[in-house]
C-alpha cells in the first residue's frame, strides 16, 4: 500500500442472501483515499455505493451481507496497516468510530428511538475518548451547535421522534465529527438539509479536514456538492467502478457513458431563467422522448383551488421532568396559507426544521392541528367523518420523507405499492399486484424487486417505491415530502419527469416539497419559502427565483452549490451566532408575519427585527 | 402524563366497586355453605344452625353486601368466619411472606430470563440457543409442585442443606422462590428472545455499532431497551400473578401467605377473607399495571398516553 | 372531479411477474424451515397416534389390572403401569387428542379474543383502552382457583369447562401482550403511512400492526400450551379434580404426584415427558412460524 | 444417629380450626388440644375408656344418671382448682343451646348437672342414653378452666389442667405448647416444648419427618409409608382404624329398592383390591357396619367377592343389562381413586356409573344442607364414618337409623327400617352393657342383611414417627395424643 493511502480497496465483492439466491452487489471494486484528501462516490442509485461503504466499516455482515473477495487495507494512526477485511470483531469494533467514522444515509431510522439526542452523542464521545461525562455532553452540545441544530441544548434533551428530517441527519453528522476519525465516511449526508445548512455542514467538514488531516469518503448524487468538495471523484455503476479521476477532469471531459449521462442531467440553478412554466429534465440518449410531451397547459387561477389552507397551525408540547410536565411547544407551523390548483406543482423550500414535513402531515391530518379553512376540492376536511376522510386519502397522497420507516418491514415491496390500490377498491387483485409491478419498472426499479422486503433495498430504490406507492392510487395531490433527494441525477431526471408527465395527462397537482433549489426551479410553477413555521415568501416560481426580496430566501439562492468545480466557493462565510428556533415557552406564540404583495401573486413577509425572531 | 396518571388513579374507585359487587355476587353464587363446613360433614343439622345463627349468615344478602362495603371503606374488613380474627390481620400476616416470596422469584427469574433470552438471541441458532429453549421448555412444563417436591427432596432431605419448609428465616425463600419462578423466568426467556430478535435489525443497532460500541452495549443497552415493552408487560403481569400468592407453591411449602389463606379461605367458604383478598389482588394488579404503563412511556418516548 | 372508476394512471400491457400477497410470501417462507415442519409433522404424528391408539396397542386406556399395580416400565408396560395397573404408555397415547385439544383449543379461544381486545385497546386507546384493560385487570385479580370452583360448580366437571375456564384466564394476558405492542407499532411512520394511504383502522390494526406483534404472541402461545396442559394438575392439586378417569396427561400427572416420593417416578415422568415434547415441539413450530414473519432473518 | 431435641414438633394433615374443642368438629383441633385440654374419661391406644380427670364412674341401669368422681389436687394452668363446679361449668357451656356450640349435640340429651360435692358430678338426662360414657370420652367433652370460659377467648386460648400449656397460636402457621411443670400426674410430662404444624400437603410432611424437622407425621397417606418405612430413622405406625368406607345406595331409587341389587353390588366389588387400590394395601374388609374396634362390634362375616353370584342376583332383580347409576365422590386424591375403582368394578354387572368427584364446599352444600330425600339426584354417595365416642351408638344412629337421614345426620342411604331403629333406641336405653351389646347385634345384623350401603373398607390409621420417641401415637379414630411423649436416648 501506498504511504500516501489511508484506505484501500481492492478487488472488493460483496454478496447479499443465501447461495442459492445470490445478488452480488459489488463487484471488483478497487478503491482507495488519501489521508486527508476527500474522495466522491457518484453512481447511479442501487449501484452499490452505501454496501461499500458498510464493508469498510465492517457492518454489512450484520445486514445479512457478506465481504465475498477482495482486500480492504487501511493505514492507522501509528502508521500500522490493517486487513479489514480479516479483524476479528472486537479489533473491528475498536475501529469503528475512532479511525473511521460513518454517517448513514438514512438518518430517520438510524437513531435510537428510546435515548435522547444528547445521550446518543454524549456515548459516541466517552467510547473512543476518555472524557468524563460531563465534557463529553460539552462537547456534544459543541459540535450540535456547530451543525447549526437551533436550541443545541434543548434538543440534547429530546427524543429522535422529536426532530425533523434535517436535525437527525445533522445529529449524525454531529455523533460521527464528535468522534474525530481519521477517515469520515458521509453517505448521502445532506439530502434532508436546505442548502445553507448544507453549505454550513459541508464548510465544517472542510475546517475537519484542514484541522486534522481527516480524510473524507463522500458519497452523494448531488454534483453540486460534488464539484464543491471533492478532489477525487470516483463513479460507480451497477456494482462497478466505471470511472475514477480528478473532480475536474471528471467534470471536464466524462469518458464512462453513464457518467456523461449523470453530468447531462444535473440540474442547475439558474437554468431555467426567463422561462414561466416548468420543464422535464433532458435525458441524455432520450432527448426526442423527453421533449415530445404533451404541451402543459396553463393553469387556470380563477378556479377553485385543489387545496386550499388558511391558519394552519401545529404544535408540539416538550414535556418535561418525571412526569412530562409541558413547559415549551414547539411552534412548527404558525398560521400557514397555502393553495394549490389542479395541474399545479408547488414547490416548498425552507430551512431545515422549519415544518414543511409537519405541513405536510397537518394537511392529511396526521397530527393534531388546527386552522382556519382546510378544504380539498371544495370539501371541508376538518369535518369529515372518518371514512369519508379515509375514502379522500385516496386523492391525497403522501410521499414520506423517510421512505424506510413509512415501509412496513414485513411486506414485500410489491404488496405495499399495491395496499393502497386495493385499499380503495381500485383494482382487483391481480391486476393491483401487476400494476404495482409496473409501477416499480417506471420507476426504474426491476420486476424481480417486488417480491423484495424493504431492507433489502438501497435508500434511493425505496424512495422510488414509496413514489410508486403514491402513484398506484391516481391521485389528484401527491405531497412529494424531500421525494428525490436520495436519487443520483439521472434517475431522478427520469423520475421527475415520469411525475411531470403524468401532471400533463391527468393534471396531477404536487406539493413538492425539497432543498434542492435546482429541482425545484425546474419543476415548480409557484414556489413557496418557509421559516420558522411560516411562509416568509411566495409566489410565481419566476417571481421568487429572479426576484427574491425575503432575506432567508436570498440566502436560499446564494448558497445552493454550482455543479462547476471552477467555481468552489471555498471562502464562504460560516453563519455564527445564535440558531433561531421554532420552540418557545408557553404562552409566547411568535408574531404571525405580516405579507406585503410586491407583485402580483407575489407575497414577501414583511422583516421582523431579529430581536423578536429570538425572542 | 401527570394527568394520566391521576386520571388513572382516580378511575379505580370506580374499578373496585365494581369488582366488589362482581366478587361478591360471585362468591355467594358458588355452592356451598360457610356453617356446613365449619360444623364439618359428621354434624349433625342442628349443629350447622347453631353455626349459621352464630356467624349472622341468616341475613339477607343486600345487608351482608352492604356490611362488606361498609367494611372495606372502614378498612376494617370484619372478622373471619371460620376462625374469628379480624380479616385485616389475617390478611396482614400472610401479606410479607407472599410479597417477600415474590420479589425473590421475580427478581432472580426476570433477570435470568432477561440474560438467557439475550443470549439466545444473539446467538440464534446455536447450541446455546437450542439449550436455552430446552430448560424454557422444561421450566414451563414441569408442574410447580414436582419441581419443588424434587427440590425439597434434594436439597432438603438429601443433602440437608436448607429447611424444607416454612418460613423462619431468609435462607426458606430460596426453594420456594426458585419454584415459583421457574415458569416466569421461562417465559421472560423466551419472550425477551423473541423481543431482541426483533430489534436486532434496526438500522439505530447499526448505528451503535457504527460508534465502535461493545457487543455487549449494544445488545444490553441499546438493543434490549428497545426490546423491553414486551418483556417489561410480561413481568408486570407475572409479579400481579406472584403477589396473589402461588396455592401450589406455597402449599408445597407450608408457606404462611396469601395463596394458603385464600385455598383455606376458599375451601371454608370464608367469606369475609375471600372477598377481602380478591380485593387486596385487584388493587395490586391495578396498581401495577398503571406502573407498567407508565414504563411504557419512559422506555419509548413515542408512546403518548392522552 | 374526473371519474375515479377509470384508474388514470392507466398500465400499458399486462405485466408477466407479478408480486405476491402477504400470505402467500409467509407460506413461501415458511416452507423453508424445516425443524419447524419436523416439530409439526412430529405434533401430527402423536395426534394420529393418538386417534389410531385403540387400534394399534394392546392395551386400552382403561384396562384395569388389579395385579400388576404400579410396576415400572418393562417391555410389555413400556412406562409401566399405575395403581390400577393400568398401561401408562397407553394411556399416555390415547391422551394426546385430549390434552393436545386442551392445550391448543383453549389457548387459541384466549389468544384470539385476547388478540382482539388488545388490539383495540391499544390502537384506539381512550375509554375502550381504560375498560379493556381494567376488565382485564378483575379478570386476572381474579384468583383461576376460584373461577375454577365456580365454573365447576356451576358447569359441571366437564372437559370443555376446563376448556372455558382456561381460556378465560388467558384472555387477559394476550390482551396485555398486544396492546403493549400495539401502543408502539401505532406511532410508527409506516402506520401513518398507511393511513395517509387511506387505509381504515381495521386494515392497520390487522395487517400493519398485528404481524409486528404477533412474535411476542406466537412465542406467549406456544408457552402456555404447557401451561394449560397442566390446568388439570394444579387443578387436582387444589383438590378440584375433574373427570378422574380420563386419560389426560396433566390428570395423569396429578395423580401420579401420590407416588412420587414412593419411588415410582414413572407415573409422573412420562406423562411428564409428553407434555415436554409436546411444548417443545410447539415451540419449535412457533419458532419458524415468528421467523416466517419477520422477513429480515431471511438470509440466515 | 441424629441427637434429637427435647422439643417435639408435630406435622398435621389439616390446618387448625379452633383451640376450643367443644364448638370443633375437626380431629386436629382434638389432637392438638389433647395435651393441654384433658377429658374425665378417656381412651387408650385401642379406644378402650380409661380415667382422666374422673377416677371413677357410673351410669344407672335406666341409663338416665351418670355419676363422675373427680381426680382430686389438680389444678389449671392458671392456678383455678378443678373441681365439681368446674366440671359443672364446662358441662352446663355444652349443654347451652344458645351458645351455639358446634359439640352441643351431643349434650342435648342432658337436663341437669349436680355437683353433690367438690368432687362428684352427676349428669340427669332427659331421656335414656346408655352411651353417654362413651359420649363423655368424646374428644371434644374437654374441662377448660372455668375462669378462661368467662375471661378469655378459649377459641384462641385454650386454659387446661393438661401436661402441656398453650403458649401460641399463629393461624396457618403453627401452635406452640410448653411443658406444665406442675402437672397432677409428676411423672410427665417429659418434653418442653410441644409445636404443631399444619401441613397439608401430606410429601412435605413426609419430607419434614425425614430431616428431622418433625418428629411425628399425623396422618401418613399409604403411599408415602413406604418412603418412611425405608428410612432409617423413621418407623411408621399403624393401627386399624376405626373409619368405615362406604358407597350409600340411595334407596328411595327404585334400583335399590331391591335387596338383590344392593347385595349383588356388594359381591361384585373386589374389597381386597379396592384396599390394595386405595390404600396401598392398609386396611381391612369390613365385616360389619361398624369397625371391630368400635365398641359393641359383631362380625357379621364378609360379603366376599362373588361375580357370578352378583350378575346372577342382578339377573334375578332384572337388571341383566344393567342400568346407569350417578355416584357422588369427594374429590381428593383419594376419593377419586374411590371413584375410579367402583366404576371400574360396577361395569362387570353391566352397572354404568357416571362419577362425579365434588369439591369439599359443594358436597357438603349439595349433600348436606339443601338435599331433600324425595328428591336426591345420586344414586350413590361414597362417604366414610368414624365414631369419635368409639361407641357403636355413634356409628349406627347417624348413619343407619332413620333419624339419621341427610340432611340431619349422615344416613345418605335414606335406609329405614324399624327393627335397626328399635334396636338403637334400646341400646340407649339402657345402661347395661350386655343389653346394649345385644340391642347393637340384632342392628348389625339387619343392616348387614339389607345392604344399604357397599362396604367397602376399614382404613388402618399410619403416621411417622422418628426413632427413639414413644408416647406419641395416632387413635383408631383418627385423633392422636402426645402427652406422654418421651425420648429414649
Ligand atoms: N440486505 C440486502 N439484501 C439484498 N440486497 C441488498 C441488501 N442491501 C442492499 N441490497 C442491494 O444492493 C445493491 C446496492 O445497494 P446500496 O445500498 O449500496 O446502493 P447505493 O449505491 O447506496 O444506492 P442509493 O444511492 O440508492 O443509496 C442494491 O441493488 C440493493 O438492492
Ligand atoms: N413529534 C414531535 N414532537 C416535538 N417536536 C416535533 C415533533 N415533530 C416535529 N417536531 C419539531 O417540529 C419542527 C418542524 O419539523 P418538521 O419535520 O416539519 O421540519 P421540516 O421542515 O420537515 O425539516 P427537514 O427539512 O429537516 O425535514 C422541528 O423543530 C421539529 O423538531
Ligand atoms: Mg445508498
Ligand atoms: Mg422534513
Amino acid at each position: 500500500m501506498n504511504a500516501e493511502h489511508l484506505l484501500k480497496i481492492e478487488d472488493l465483492d460483496i454478496r447479499f442472501g443465501k447461495e442459492s439466491a445470490e445478488m452480488r452487489a459489488v463487484k471488483k471494486l478497487n478503491l482507495h483515499v488519501n489521508r486527508g484528501e476527500t474522495v466522491a462516490i457518484v453512481g447511479e442509485s442501487g449501484s452499490g455505493k452505501s454496501v461499500t461503504a458498510l464493508s469498510v466499516m465492517r457492518l454489512v455482515e450484520f445486514g445479512g451481507g457478506q465481504i465475498a473477495g477482495g482486500k480492504i487495507s487501511f493505514r492507522k494512526r501509528d502508521d500500522s496497516v490493517i486487513d479489514i477485511g480479516s479483524l476479528g470483531p472486537e479489533d473491528a469494533r475498536l475501529m469503528r468510530g475512532d479511525d473511521i467514522a460513518m454517517i448513514f444515509q438514512e438518518p430517520m431510522t438510524s437513531l435510537n428511538p428510546v435515548f435522547t439526542i444528547g445521550d446518543q452523542i454524549v456515548e459516541a464521545v466517552m467510547t473512543h475518548q476518555a472524557k468524563s461525562r460531563s465534557a463529553a455532553r460539552a462537547t456534544a452540545l459543541e459540535t450540535l451547535e456547530k451543525v447549526r441544530i437551533p436550541d443545541a441544548a434543548q434538543v440534547m434533551k429530546r427524543h429522535p421522534h422529536q426532530l425533523s428530517g434535517g436535525m437527525r441527519q445533522r445529529v449524525m453528522i454531529a455523533m460521527a465529527l464528535s468522534c474525530r476519525p481519521q477517515l469520515l465516511i458521509a453517505d448521502e449526508p445532506t439530502t434532508a438539509l436546505d442548502v445553507t445548512i448544507q453549505a454550513q455542514i459541508l464548510r465544517l467538514i472542510r475546517e475537519l479536514q484542514d484541522e486534522e488531516g481527516m480524510a473524507v469518503l463522500f458519497i452523494t448524487h448531488d454534483m453540486g456538492v460534488v464539484a464543491e468538495i471533492a478532489d477525487r471523484v470516483v463513479v460507480m455503476y451497477r456494482g462497478e467502478k466505471v470511472e475514477e479521476g480528478d473532480v475536474e477532469t471528471i467534470f471536464a471531459a466524462p469518458q464512462h457513458p453513464y457518467t456523461k449521462a449523470l453530468l447531462g442531467a444535473v440540474p442547475c440553478l439558474g437554468s431555467m431563467k426567463g422561462t414561466d412554466s416548468p420543464e422535464p429534465f433532458v435525458i441524455p440518449g432520450q432527448e426526442v422522448a423527453a421533449t415530445e410531451v404533451v404541451p402543459a397547459e396553463a393553469i387556470d387561477y380563477s378556479a377553485d383551488p385543489l387545496l386550499s389552507v388558511r391558519g394552519l397551525t401545529t404544535r408540539f408540547d416538550i414535556g418535561e421532568g418525571l412526569f412530562g410536565r409541558v413547559t415549551k411547544r414547539v411552534h412548527a407551523v404558525e398560521h400557514l396559507d397555502l393553495d394549490i390548483w389542479p395541474g399545479e406543482t408547488l414547490g416548498l423550500v425552507g430551512e431545515s426544521g422549519c415544518g414543511k414535513s409537519t405541513t405536510g402531515r397537518s394537511i392529511l391530518q396526521l397530527v393534531d392541528a388546527t386552522s382556519d379553512r382546510l378544504t380539498f376540492g371544495g370539501e371541508d376536511m376538518t369535518r369529515l367523518s372518518a371514512s369519508s376522510l379515509q375514502k379522500l386519502r385516496r386523492q391525497v397522497q403522501f410521499v414520506f420523507q423517510d421512505p424506510y420507516a413509512s415501509l412496513n418491514p414485513r411486506l414485500t415491496v410489491g404488496y405495499s405499492i399495491a395496499e393502497p390500490m386495493l385499499l380503495h377498491g381500485l383494482e382487483t387483485k391481480q391486476n393491483a399486484f401487476d400494476k404495482a409491478v409496473w409501477l416499480l419498472e417506471e420507476v426504474g426499479l426491476s420486476a424481480d424487486h417486488a417480491n423484495r422486503y424493504p431492507h433489502a433495498f438501497s435508500g434511493g430504490q425505496r424512495q422510488r417505491i414509496a413514489i410508486a406507492r403514491a402513484l398506484g392510487t391516481d391521485p389528484k395531490l401527491i405531497i412529494a415530502d424531500e421525494a428525490v433527494s436520495a436519487l443520483d441525477v439521472s434517475v431522478q431526471a427520469q423520475v421527475i419527469n415520469l411525475m411531470m408527465d403524468l401532471q400533463k395527462r391527468f393534471g396531477l397537482a404536487y406539493l413538492f416539497i425539497s432543498h434542492d433549489m435546482a429541482v425545484v426551479e425546474r419543476i415548480s410553477h409557484r414556489v413557496a419559502v418557509m421559516y420558522l413555521g411560516q411562509i416568509v415568501e411566495s409566489g410565481p416560481r419566476r417571481a421568487v427565483f429572479e426576484n427574491a426580496q425575503h432575506a432567508y430566501t436570498q440566502r436560499l439562492m446564494a448558497a445552493a452549490p454550482v455543479p462547476d468545480p471552477a467555481v468552489r466557493r471555498r471562502d464562504m462565510r460560516m453563519i455564527t451566532g445564535e440558531v433561531p428556533s421554532p420552540v418557545r415557552p408557553i404562552g409566547q406564540p411568535p408574531v404571525i408575519n405580516t405579507m406585503d404583495e410586491v407583485a402580483p401573486g407575489h407575497l414577501v413577509a414583511r422583516e421582523q427585527a431579529r430581536t423578536v425572531d429570538a425572542a | 402524563m401527570l394527568n394520566y396518571f391521576l386520571r388513572r388513579l382516580a378511575a379505580m374507585v370506580p374499578v373496585l366497586f365494581l369488582i366488589s359487587i362482581f366478587v361478591f355476587l360471585f362468591i355467594h353464587a358458588l355452592p356451598g355453605d360457610p356453617a356446613r363446613l365449619l360444623a364439618g360433614e359428621t354434624a349433625t343439622q342442628a349443629e350447622v344452625e347453631s353455626i349459621r345463627r352464630a356467624l349472622n349468615l341468616d341475613q339477607p344478602l343486600i345487608w351482608q353486601y352492604v356490611d362488606f362495603v361498609a367494611n372495606l371503606v372502614t378498612l376494617d374488613l370484619g372478622n373471619s368466619l371460620r376462625t374469628g380474627e379480624p380479616v385485616s390481620q389475617m390478611i396482614a400476616r400472610a401479606f410479607w411472606p407472599t410479597f417477600w416470596l415474590s420479589i425473590c422469584a421475580l427478581v432472580w427469574s426476570v433477570l435470568f430470563g432477561l440474560v438467557a433470552g439475550v443470549i439466545s438471541a444473539v446467538r440464534r441458532g446455536s447450541p446455546g440457543d437450542h439449550a436455552g429453549m430446552f430448560l424454557a421448555v422444561s421450566g414451563i412444563s414441569m408442574p410447580n409442585f414436582w419441581l419443588g417436591l424434587l427440590l425439597m427432596q434434594y436439597f432438603s432431605v438429601h443433602l440437608g442443606w436448607l429447611g424444607t419448609s416454612g418460613f423462619d428465616e431468609p435462607s426458606d425463600l430460596i426453594l420456594p422462590s426458585l419454584t415459583l419462578g421457574a415458569g416466569v423466568a421461562a417465559v421472560m426467556a423466551r419472550f425477551t428472545r423473541s423481543a431482541v430478535i426483533d430489534v436486532a435489525r434496526e438500522d439505530f443497532i447499526r448505528t451503535a455499532r457504527a460508534k465502535g460500541l461493545r457487543e455487549r452495549i449494544v445488545i444490553w443497552k441499546h438493543a434490549l431497551r428497545n426490546a423491553l415493552i414486551p418483556v417489561v408487560t410480561m413481568a408486570g403481569l407475572q409479579f400481579g400473578f406472584l403477589l396473589g400468592g402461588s396455592i401450589v407453591v406455597e402449599k408445597v411449602f407450608r408457606w404462611p401467605g396469601l395463596g394458603s389463606l385464600l385455598l383455606d379461605a376458599i375451601n371454608f367458604r370464608d367469606y369475609a377473607v375471600v372477598q377481602s383478598e380478591i380485593m387486596l389482588f385487584s388493587l395490586q394488579f391495578l396498581l401495577i399495571n398503571l406502573a407498567v404503563d407508565m414504563l411504557y412511556g419512559f422506555i419509548n418516548p413515542a408512546i403518548r398516553y392522552k | 372531479m374526473t371519474n375515479s372508476t377509470d384508474p388514470a394512471i392507466a398500465m400499458p400491457t399486462r405485466i408477466e411477474r407479478t408480486a405476491r400477497s402477504p400470505f402467500a410470501e409467509f407460506r413461501r417462507r415458511f416452507a423453508t424451515r424445516y425443524g419447524s415442519m419436523a416439530a409439526g409433522v412430529f405434533l401430527l404424528l402423536l395426534l394420529l397416534g393418538g386417534v389410531l391408539a385403540p387400534w394399534i396397542l394392546p392395551f386400552g386406556p382403561d384396562q384395569f389390572d388389579y395385579k400388576n399395580t404400579l410396576d415400572g416400565p418393562s417391555m410389555l408396560h413400556w412406562a409401566g403401569t399405575d395403581e390400577f395397573g393400568r398401561d401408562i404408555f397407553a394411556r399416555i397415547l390415547n391422551g394426546a387428542k385430549l390434552s393436545m385439544f386442551i392445550g391448543f383449543v383453549s389457548v387459541t379461544i384466549g389468544a384470539v379474543i385476547g388478540i382482539l381486545a388488545g388490539l383495540l385497546a391499544g390502537y384506539y386507546g381512550g375509554w375502550l383502552d381504560s375498560i379493556t384493560m381494567r376488565i382485564s385487570d378483575v379478570l386476572f385479580a381474579f384468583p383461576g382457583i376460584l373461577l375454577a370452583i365456580g365454573i365447576v360448580a356451576i358447569l359441571g366437571a366437564g372437559l370443555t369447562n376446563v376448556i372455558i375456564a382456561v381460556a378465560v384466564f388467558s384472555v387477559p394476558a394476550f390482551a396485555r401482550i398486544v396492546r403493549s405492542g400495539t401502543l408502539g407499532l401505532k406511532e410508527s411512520t409506516y402506520v401513518e403511512a398507511a393511513r395517509a394511504a387511506g387505509a381504515s383502522n381495521s386494515i392497520i390494526m390487522f395487517r400493519h400492526i398485528l404481524p409486528g406483534v404477533l412474535g411476542a404472541v406466537i412465542v406467549y402461545f406456544t408457552m402456555r400450551i404447557g401451561t394449560s396442559i397442566l390446568t388439570a394438575t394444579s387443578l387436582s392439586f387444589i383438590g378440584l379434580g375433574v373427570e378422574p378417569s380420563i386419560a389426560e396427561w396433566g390428570a395423569m400427572l396429578a395423580t401420579g404426584r401420590e407416588y412420587m416420593l414412593a419411588g415410582e417416578w414413572h407415573l409422573t415422568f412420562f406423562p411428564g415427558l409428553a407434555i415436554f415434547l409436546t411444548v417443545l415441539c410447539f415451540n419449535i413450530l412457533g419458532d419458524g412460524l415468528r421467523d416466517a414473519l419477520d422477513p429480515k432473518l431471511d438470509d440466515h | 444417629t441424629p441427637v434429637l431435641a427435647e422439643d417435639l414438633k408435630i406435622a398435621m394433615d389439616q390446618i387448625f380450626q379452633k383451640m376450643d374443642p367443644h364448638n370443633s368438629n375437626y380431629n386436629v383441633d382434638y389432637s392438638v388440644a389433647s395435651g393441654v385440654l384433658e377429658r374425665l374419661i378417656t381412651f387408650d391406644a385401642n379406644m378402650k375408656l380409661v380415667p382422666q380427670l374422673a377416677t371413677e364412674w357410673e351410669g344407672s341401669d335406666d341409663a338416665k344418671t351418670f355419676t363422675f368422681k373427680l381426680r382430686e389436687g389438680v389444678t389449671f394452668h392458671d392456678g383455678t382448682p378443678f373441681d365439681a363446679a368446674a366440671v359443672k361449668a364446662n358441662f352446663d357451656r355444652l349443654a347451652d343451646q344458645s351458645q351455639n356450640l358446634a359439640k352441643n349435640s351431643l349434650f342435648k340429651v342432658v337436663d341437669t348437672v349436680e355437683t353433690p360435692d367438690d368432687y362428684t358430678v352427676v349428669l340427669n338426662l332427659k331421656e335414656p342414653f346408655g352411651a353417654m360414657i362413651n359420649t363423655v370420652a368424646h374428644p371434644s367433652v374437654v374441662i377448660h378452666s372455668p375462669k378462661a370460659l368467662e375471661e378469655l377467648d378459649v377459641q384462641k386460648n385454650p386454659v387446661g389442667t393438661g401436661p402441656f400449656i398453650f403458649k401460641e397460636w399463629i393461624p396457618g402457621e403453627r401452635v406452640v405448647l410448653e411443658k406444665n411443670d406442675d402437672y397432677w400426674d409428676s411423672e410427665w410430662p417429659k418434653v418442653d416444648t410441644v409445636t404443631f404444624y399444619p401441613v397439608t400437603e401430606s410429601a412435605t410432611r413426609v419430607s419434614m419427618l425425614l430431616s428431622d424437622e418433625v418428629q411425628f407425621v399425623h396422618v401418613l397417606p399409604a403411599e408415602l409409608s413406604e418412603r418412611v418405612e425405608n428410612d432409617d430413622s423413621a418407623e411408621v405406625l399403624e393401627v386399624p382404624g376405626i373409619t368405615v368406607w362406604t358407597a350409600s345406595l340411595n334407596m328411595l331409587k327404585d334400583k335399590f329398592k331391591d335387596q338383590r341389587v344392593r347385595r349383588a353390588f356388594n359381591l361384585a366389588v373386589d374389597q381386597e383390591a379396592f384396599i390394595d387400590v386405595v390404600y396401598s394395601g392398609h386396611g381391612v374388609v369390613p365385616d360389619s357396619p361398624i369397625a371391630p374396634d368400635t365398641r359393641f362390634y359383631e362380625s357379621q362375616g364378609a360379603f366376599g367377592t362373588d361375580l357370578e353370584e352378583a350378575r346372577a342376583l342382578m339377573k334375578e332383580a332384572g337388571h341383566e343389562d344393567g342400568f346407569d347409576v350417578e355416584i357422588w365422590g369427594i374429590n381428593n386424591s383419594t376419593g377419586v381413586r374411590m371413584l375410579q375403582f367402583l366404576q371400574q368394578q360396577l361395569s362387570q354387572i353391566n352397572v354404568r356409573a357416571k362419577i362425579v368427584p365434588m369439591e369439599g364446599a359443594t358436597r357438603s352444600e349439595k349433600l348436606f344442607s339443601s338435599v331433600d330425600p324425595e328428591t336426591a339426584e345420586f344414586d350413590m354417595v361414597m362417604g366414610g364414618w368414624s365414631p369419635s365416642t368409639g361407641d357403636a351408638d355413634w356409628h349406627l344412629r347417624p348413619v343407619y337409623a332413620t333419624e339419621g337421614w341427610v340432611p340431619k345426620i349422615y344416613n345418605m342411604a335414606f335406609y329405614s327400617n324399624e327393627t335397626v331403629d328399635q334396636a338403637i333406641a334400646d341400646a340407649l336405653n339402657t345402661g347395661d352393657a350386655d343389653a346394649r351389646a345385644e340391642a347393637y347385634a340384632t342392628a348389625q345384623k339387619q343392616i348387614w342383611e339389607d345392604a344399604p350401603a357397599v362396604w367397602l373398607a376399614i382404613e388402618n390409621k399410619m403416621a411417622g414417627r422418628k426413632k427413639g420417641l414413644s408416647g406419641v401415637f395416632q387413635m383408631p379414630d383418627g385423633t392422636m395424643q402426645y402427652a406422654k411423649a418421651e425420648y429414649q436416648n
